[in-house]
């Protein structure tokens, strides 16, 4: 499988996406500038987290109309997963490709420490390897992951199956304690935890392996390669 | 040229922590009479005059500047000289 | 901004102007000499940021020089941006750590977030990846309003740039005490990594070259900083707020990948930050260190406000910003590198061959003066040294703690803000992204991984300023030697040291005193414990108002190479059963203590004895025995006695201990005597980690009732829930930051 | 009741990071007569009238609205019934 690393300028966790999906991983990845993306070329999308244009404005705000998003749709269109993390999350809801909106933490403080999550759905192609109710742990680093939306929103959320995790100690105000949510068709995926800080024994947790191993088992299947 | 002042808020129906955490600081210190505060954007924009300039800092407010699902905006236009 | 370019030379010494710039009669007769004619303003001002202590080390390049510069694994001493020290495989780490106190003291957040953004510079401008910051910062008490928004704020400064920037915080200290009540320090740390081949140079070589122009534009920021940081604060601060820079931690992300996508293009010849005295300090700099001269149009510098005078360019400290010297005719392939990350870099003068530093504006030469005179022939001053009536008096004085209950004493330990938990800071810092970090903050020493290898890096700050003031000597020591043991308790070898000495007036007899004490104390304990320094930063009058210097306060950054990742070793307490040592006796040292702090509400009597041949030998020992994989946790016992170390390596894994002490109580469990370690090592390893360490001596073990409990004579001496004990440790200084006041 | 309407500008000599880059996105999306863009703060302030409330609002701003070392500040005060 093939994946595209998104790099915005002031991207910063899009290194770590990279070593994720091609170190640990094993895949083939390229990380590829804004305005110099092919993502014709890509089986799947990766949003990286961190930073993007100094996070100035919104988060996430600047990159959500710069270049490479009308490619970024596209790929949506047809159907690859996108997984989009902490910044990523952020650019996917400024889109519009998911619903809600970010809000600043409700200590108004950045934080960055484990939090355990609970797998809401395990039915998506980004969680097949996670059990159902699961409780997993997963870094976040972030100054602006207060996930809002409004009631109907959440309704129709719920009603759709589109939470895919959330926190158990909900550590920054979000709606429903939400820490990551699905599109209504199911292959784009925005997290605020990081699952590729998550993904070796060596740094204490690996976790969040388990959604790039079922984003490659997802595609394997749908792609029955002959070899 | 014209200066462009766009002021941004929340939404009502979204909290604002930041907002909440001036209100009460603004109490610790004794100003008694201080009640609600919301924390919005206030962005001063230069702009050429252009025919359709309404029209374009509407398109630049829904784009970029505002995030509709979470906030609202208004602005006036000033002309300088 | 008063025109400045309007006052004449002569008007200038007449009416003794220079003296506002903090330049002396006599600097200034200097400079009339070096120059053969009076200096204009322009040339007056470049004279007096070049001559500021900040960048001339004035008072202090006597004392600098005592430093044990060299070692085997040093690739590049003193006197680039940062040092670099070899970590084999033709990898080197790059580091150097700066003072950003002055700035902070008046606009705490882009105070300490421009402190950020020029560390990472002066290691990026070598060439370097930024793997990792840390900071190491002095507060007044909490209790004070004014200190707790200049905490708040400075935390929120780091975090802010070093987020953005996606370089991880991975560690660093925080202590807390009167004496920095009216001037904060913040030292920032970087540590980068480089291939030994790309270590590159601030140097302007090969004459006809093109000096070229990259980053931020240069706005009115920060005029007279490198002056300001070197004047004791006073009310007239105040009014020269607005000269505070901002920083852009955006731009400051492109500049890295930019710069480091350049320095391996072979039309760069040298390469260098403009830190403290912009694009004087740096353009100055690169031809003195090549022996050259260099030219430049100042209407070429890309400026973001109108009517700029060539004094306000060349004084700016906008931030983000590089110089470089690229071959002649190249300048588009340069140029081309920095597009693509959206930034400008644009030529604006070239590499001459008559040693002058020379400046055109608007068609006229506005400044003409000798590269050497404004780096070489800066002044050094040997100030005068006197030894403070108060060590005389802590020299033949004893200090015995009395207390009644150990374990209130140890919970209001816990409760101190120096020892308390420094979780409500380091939360607020990335300290994981670039997936290197193994080790978070939180242990002894951060540790990170080095990506294609085995091999990690641990690294840590230190520098308790209290036995600095008691005893300058045996405090530099000691401070280099605490850095050194949170290294080895790591599982890393020491290697190297930057130091960052903050101090008050040396024009202060007293002051210089403790300077050159700290200076000589660190310089044996780096040549016993084999860690040279190969960068460092002098921050002097740190004074507030009304003259109160701070505690003489020289920090102590350093880096260990951690062999095998296997080797890694943390200060928790694994599991229970878990066997607890302590490598070294406690004798009833308390001068400096926290518990005398505490207790007394000041500091005095001796300073805890240090001898170097004891440390040098119980640091070896014990890395042999982590690298033999004997250890499962180790800890020094610093601040609060080996009571403080047992509690919080036990914090993590809310175990319980029984520990038995003998001997005096108050001895045994809160004096903070040097050099010591309390492990704890699994017990089928127990016989050959005895054998291996003779001279550790069995305190009891890790239980899982979650009692913390200490007997002595067959008695309870202290028998708390830890969940209570860590309670009060990790909720100190969040209640403290919260309360009102 | 009043609203206050408190302005939190950036001094004029102060670099506005944050200004630079929304200008430099707008002409990215081709609005081409956008020029400098300066990002402030627009606080909207609930507060009870009182004799001396300009002198109250100023007190609040100086102490803890604006940041006086890079900021400047204006307000407004409107009666709501
Ligand atoms: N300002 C800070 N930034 C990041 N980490 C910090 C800071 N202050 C303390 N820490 C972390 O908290 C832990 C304890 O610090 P400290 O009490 O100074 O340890 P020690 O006494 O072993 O040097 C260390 O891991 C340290 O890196
Ligand atoms: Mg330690």
């Amino acid at each position: 499988m093939k994946f595209a690393v998104i790099v915005f300028p002031g991207s910063n966790c899009d290194e770590d996406m990279y070593h994720a999906a091609s170190e640990v991983l094993g895949e083939e990845a390229d990380m590829v500038w804004f305005e110099e993306a092919d993502l014709k070329k890509y089986d799947g999308v990766l949003l990286p987290g961190g930073f993007s244009y100094g996070d100035y404005l919104r988060s996430g705000a600047i990159a959500s109309v710069s270049g490479v998003i009308e490619q970024v749709k596209e790929a949506i269109k047809d159907g690859k997963p996108v997984l989009g993390v902490c910044n990523g999350f952020q650019v996917l809801l400024e889109m519009g490709e998911l619903p809600g909106a970010m809000l600043r933490n409700k200590n108004l403080t950045f934080m960055c420490h484990e939090e355990e999550l609970i797998v809401k759905n395990n039915g998506t192609m980004f969680t097949a390897f996670y059990d159902e109710k699961e409780t997993i742990s997963l870094p976040i680093a972030h100054g602006e992951g207060n996930y809002y939306c409004d009631n109907q929103t959440l309704e129709e959320l719920k009603r759709n199956n589109q939470i895919a995790f959330t926190y158990k100690n909900n550590p920054n105000g979000s709606t429903a304690d939400i820490a990551g949510i699905t599109n209504k068709e199911g292959n784009v995926l925005g997290m605020m935890p990081h699952p590729e800080r998550a993904v070796e024994k060596l740094l204490g947790n690996d976790d969040g392996l388990r959604i790039f191993e079922s984003i490659l088992k997802h595609w394997r299947e749908t792609h029955a390669v002959g070899n | 040229m014209c200066k462009v002042n766009i002021y941004i808020t929340l939404k009502e129906a979204v909290l604002d922590p930041q907002g909440k955490a001036i209100s009460d600081s603004l109490k610790d210190l004794k100003y008694e009479g201080v009640g609600d505060v919301r924390v919005g954007k206030y962005l001063q924009m230069e702009m050429e005059q252009t025919d359709n300039m309404e029209e374009q800092i509407e398109e630049m407010c829904k784009r970029l500047l505002a995030n509709p699902v979470i906030e609202d905006y208004t602005y006036t236009i000033e002309e300088v000289v | 901004m008063p025109l400045v370019t309007e006052i004449t030379p002569e008007k200038i010494e007449m009416d003794q102007l220079y003296k506002e710039m903090g330049v002396t009669d006599g600097e200034f007769h200097h400079i009339k000499k070096l120059l053969g004619r009076n200096p204009n303003y322009t040339e007056l001002g470049i004279f007096s940021v070049m001559w500021s202590e900040h960048c001339s080390y004035k008072h202090s390049k006597t004392l600098l020089k005592q430093f044990p510069t060299e070692g085997k694994h040093v690739l590049q001493g003193p006197g680039e941006g940062a040092g670099v020290v070899d970590i084999g495989d033709e990898q080197a780490v790059v580091f150097k750590i700066e003072s950003h106190n002055h700035p902070s003291a008046v606009e705490p957040y882009q105070g300490a977030a421009t402190g950020v953004g020029g560390i990472l510079r002066d290691v990026f401008s070598m060439g370097a990846k930024p793997i990792a910051i840390l900071n190491s910062l002095r507060f007044g008490s909490l209790q004070n309003s004014r200190v707790k928004y200049l905490f708040k704020e400075v935390v929120h400064g780091i975090s802010g740039y070093g987020n953005c920037v996606g370089v991880p915080t991975v560690g660093g200290e925080v202590q807390f005490d009167d004496a920095y009540n009216g001037n904060p320090l913040v030292n920032a740390m970087c540590v980068g990594l480089i291939n030994h081949k790309d270590v590159q140079q601030g140097i302007a070589k090969g004459v006809g070259n093109t000096v070229m122009y990259a980053g931020a534009k240069t706005g009115r920021d920060g005029i007279h900083g490198a002056t300001f940081a070197s004047e004791e604060l006073s009310e007239d601060s105040e009014s020269k707020r607005p000269s505070v820079q901002v920083g852009d931690p955006f731009m400051e992300k492109l500049l890295i990948e930019a710069c480091l996508d350049v320095i391996h293009h072979d039309a760069l010849v040298g390469i260098q930050d403009m830190g403290a005295a912009g694009l004087t300090s740096s353009a100055s700099e690169m031809a003195s260190k090549a022996g050259t001269g260099l030219k430049m149009n100042l209407d070429l510098i890309p400026q973001r406000e109108t009517g700029m005078t060539p004094y306000e360019m060349m004084l700016s400290e906008s931030q983000e910003r590089m110089l470089l010297v690229v071959e002649k005719g190249r300048e588009k392939e340069i140029a081309s590198v920095f597009e693509r990350y959206g930034l400008e870099a644009v030529a604006v003068g070239e590499v001459t061959d008559d040693q002058q530093f020379v400046l055109e504006h608007k068609g006229e030469i506005v400044a003409d003066v000798p590269v050497d005179g404004l780096a070489e022939d800066a002044p050094v001053y040997q100030p005068d040294s006197r030894t403070p009536a108060y060590f005389e008096e802590f020299q033949n004085q004893t200090y015995t703690p009395e207390i009644r209950n150990p374990r209130n004493v140890l919970r209001s330990l816990l409760q101190q803000p120096t020892i308390a938990s420094k979780e409500w800071v380091y939360d607020q810092y990335d300290s994981m992204v670039q997936t290197n970090t193994v080790v978070r903050p939180g242990s002894d020493a951060a540790v990170l991984r080095i990506k294609g290898t085995d091999k990690a890096v641990a690294m840590t700050t230190d520098g308790n300023s209290r036995y600095i003031y008691l005893d300058p000597q045996t405090g530099g020591k000691i401070a280099v030697a605490e850095a050194a043991r949170n290294i080895v308790c790591s599982g890393g070898e020491p290697l190297a040291i930057t130091d960052g000495l903050n101090f008050g007036s040396p024009e202060n007899p007293e002051v210089y005193w403790q300077m050159e004490g700290a200076v000589k104390g660190m310089s044996a304990a780096c040549t016993s414990l084999e860690t040279p320094v190969i960068s460092g930063n002098v921050s002097l009058y740190n004074e507030a108002f009304g003259g109160h210097a701070i505690y003489p306060t020289p920090v102590v950054g350093m880096v260990g190479l951690v062999q095998e990742t296997a080797h890694i070793t943390t200060s928790d307490v694994k599991q229970e059963g878990d066997l607890l040592y302590v490598i070294g006796e406690a004798s009833p040292e308390f001068g400096g203590s926290e518990l005398q702090g505490m207790l007394e509400g000041k500091h005095f009597g001796q300073a805890p004895a240090l001898d170097l041949e004891t440390e040098e030998r119980r640091q070896k020992e014990l890395l042999s025995a982590i690298r033999n994989g004997l250890v499962s946790s180790a800890h020094d016992i610093a601040e609060g006695g080996l009571a403080v170390a047992l509690a919080e390596s036990l914090f993590k894994e809310e175990l319980g201990c029984e520990v038995e002490i003998e001997g005096d109580e108050v001895t045994e469990l809160f004096a903070e005597t040097q050099s010591r370690f309390l492990v704890s090592v699994k017990p089928e390893k127990a016989e050959e980690f005895e054998a291996q360490i003779p001279e550790a001596s069995f305190l009891g073990k890790a239980t899982n009732n979650e009692r913390f409990h200490i007997i002595r004579n067959g008695a309870s001496v202290i028998d708390e829930p830890i969940q209570m004990l860590k309670a009060d440790w990790k909720g100190a200084i969040p209640c403290l930051v919260k309360s009102e006041g």
